[in-house]
């Protein structure tokens, strides 16, 4: 018995899977190390949010579903400010 | 729908594999943004198994990760421009 | 028909597959960035083994925070005086190849050939959780607090001596002095605003593992680690610097652990009948106190054994 | 194969292959690594004997695990003194080596 609830999950999860897929074909596939930087923070961001979005109707608690945001949140945070310190000490020169 | 996120977990950690080969032959940065990926992809691969397999209190060992995955970034990063000298111009 | 074996087998080649990255890396960098994948790995299968405690501590420790001490351990050998080593030649390259191979084999057979039934401990630790550590949901915390306590207890003592082995191999004119910093120069602000978010953040989170590690995975040790990334976070991003190694708060802290669980160990031999016994009804509390001091100390330790000997001039 | 019999034959490939590096690098902090290596797959196949002792209405045996956490812990503080010690030699001596030659030659201060 499939729910409305189901789907929206099956929906966001797969939403999920294909950003990561993104994110690993433009690491493999750009052309230099700033745009590789570019697909992986759609990875990073989007991927995980929308496999997040989707347990949370699966999650048991709320305080389940709390600590599935701020899973997303911790790696928003630390992907974005990482990402910049990359592209920065690439841009001084560090290959 | 246990099996459909098993298949979702599955899926991103090959993609994640597959991405652990910019390890193998990039440079340092971008091993770095490899190991970032696969920092992600885990956690969510780990999200999904768990959901799929009732394995009690991974929520927590996946914050931790989350959390770990930072630390070891922020670390790498560190040492990666620590060469560089100066502070922000 | 399940996923569940193909998840498996691409979880192991990807564990091996890294490490035998780690191992054939040209340069160090290379090397620890790859170990700290592997560890993240590593923590995987120690799910898939429905180990998550164990899980944790492999990735935290294991990877995290061994990584940063090589990784930094490289930055301060510097990279001059390490290339004029020389290659072992190829005769010596097959024949160690084919001792480890032998010994993998080996141990491969073993597995293979494990008894059955298997031997376990479980039963004994399970009456011993029921006796002495009644009340806590998480059987590893039961076996490391109460069934194999005086373990967990000489282990934290291990700990205070690496810090005093550390310490002690720093120059006599240093003695005192703080470790030298975790980066050369100023951070700035990308590094600084992160550390700021995720400090504070993360010891919310480090708390709650500890706090919850009495009846779900985690405990004082997965704390104690999260709680010790986060000080060096902070040390990274130069918000805080190393203390004095003759810091007073720094020496209690180091200490609180295992001296807070040996006097509760003897304050059980006296009320409870043997060493490291717990008074029925109180166990849980008992144990809980002496884990808040194992995280304290845990949570310095870490950090003071990455950040090294003390070095001269540091004085702030 | 279930679960725990392939982890345990990974645990045993990463002992061969830890012990591989181990003999073989040249660099300290890569011997060191390599023998972390080791020490993982050690615990691993440590590990699976803590899976297969499941009874007693556990999932697991808990006594390998709490003991794999201990040792998980213990091996990072034996690493931070090996990684001081290394750090010491190469102030007192400008040699990051473990090569015997290098110290009993006569002259061995002074090649660089």
């Amino acid at each position: 018995m499939i729910t409305l609830l189901d789907l929206f999950s099956i929906a966001a999860i797969s939403a999920g899977t294909f950003f990561f897929f993104a994110g690993t074909v433009g690491l493999l596939r750009f052309p230099d190390s700033l745009t590789r930087l570019h697909a992986l923070t759609k990875a990073d961001n989007l991927g995980l949010g929308m496999v997040a979005l989707g347990l949370i109707p699966r999650a048991d608690s709320a305080l389940s579903a709390l600590k599935l945001i701020v899973i997303w949140a911790l790696v928003l945070v630390s992907g974005a400010s990482t990402s910049q310190l990359i592209g920065r000490a690439l841009r001084r020169g560090r290959k | 729908m246990d099996e459909l996120l098993l298949a979702a977990a599955g899926l991103i950690v090959l993609a994640v594999a597959v991405g652990l080969a910019r390890i193998l032959r990039g440079s340092d940065a971008e091993r770095l943004m490899a190991v970032q990926l696969l920092g992600t992809g885990g956690i969510a691969a780990l999200l999904l198994i768990a959901y799929a397999t009732d394995v009690p209190g991974v929520e927590d060992v996946a914050l931790g990760l989350a959390l770990l995955a930072a630390f070891a970034a922020t670390a790498f990063v560190n040492l990666l421009d620590a060469d560089q000298g100066d502070a922000e111009a | 028909m399940s996923i569940r074996p193909f998840l498996d087998l691409v979880l192991a080649s990807l564990v091996l597959g890294v490490a035998i990255f780690t191992i054939t890396a040209r340069d160090l960098f290379a090397a620890v960035v790859g170990y700290v994948a592997y560890g993240l790995l590593l923590a995987f299968v120690w799910i898939r083994l429905y180990a998550p405690d164990v899980a944790l501590t492999e990735a935290a420790v294991g990877g995290g925070v061994t990584g940063v001490l090589l990784i930094t351990a490289g930055k301060r050998l510097g990279a001059p005086n390490v290339s004029q080593e020389a290659q072992p030649g190829p005769g010596l390259k097959i024949l160690t190849g084919v001792l480890a191979a032998l010994v993998a084999t080996a141990l491969g057979a073993v597995i293979l050939m494990l008894p059955d039934p298997p031997p376990s401990l479980a039963p004994e630790a399970a009456a011993a959780i029921d006796g002495a550590g009644a009340g806590l949901g998480n059987p590893i915390t039961a076996v490391l607090m109460s069934y194999r306590s005086l373990d967990t207890m000489l282990e934290k003592v291990v700990l205070i001596l690496a810090v005093m082995g550390v310490w002690s191999v720093g120059t006599d004119k240093a003695w005192g002095d703080a470790p030298a910093p975790l980066r050369q120069q100023k951070a700035y602000a990308p590094m600084v605003f992160l550390a700021q978010m995720l400090a504070p953040v993360g010891a919310i989170i480090a708390i709650h593992i500890f706090w919850t590690g009495a009846n779900a995975p985690g405990g004082a040790f997965q704390g104690g680690a999260l709680l010790a990334a986060m000080w060096m976070v902070t040390m990274m991003a130069r918000l805080v610097e190393p203390p004095r190694v003759d810091a007073q708060w720094l020496r209690l802290a180091l200490v609180a652990g295992p001296a807070v669980f040996l006097i509760s160990g003897l304050a059980g031999a006296i009320t409870a009948g043997s060493f490291f016994a717990y008074p029925s009804g109180l166990a849980k509390p008992i144990i809980l106190f002496i884990e808040a001091f194992m995280v304290l100390s845990i949570a310095a330790a870490l950090p003071m054994l990455v950040a090294g000997p003390p070095s001269e001039g540091q004085d702030q | 194969m279930t679960p725990s019999v392939l982890a345990g034959l990974t645990g045993a490939a990463l002992v061969g292959l830890g012990l591989y590096g181990l003999i073989l690098h040249p660099h300290p902090l890569r011997k060191l690594l390599a023998f972390n290596l080791i020490g993982s797959g050690v615990f691993l196949v440590f590990g699976i004997v803590a899976r297969r002792g499941a009874a007693a209405g556990f999932r697991f045996d808990p006594v390998p695990q709490a003991m794999v956490i201990t040792g998980i812990v213990v091996a990072f503080a034996a690493s931070a003194i090996a990684v001081a010690l290394i750090l010491r030699l190469s102030v007192e001596s400008s040699h990051v080596t473990l090569d015997p030659e290098v110290w009993t030659k006569p002259n061995g201060g002074d090649t660089k």
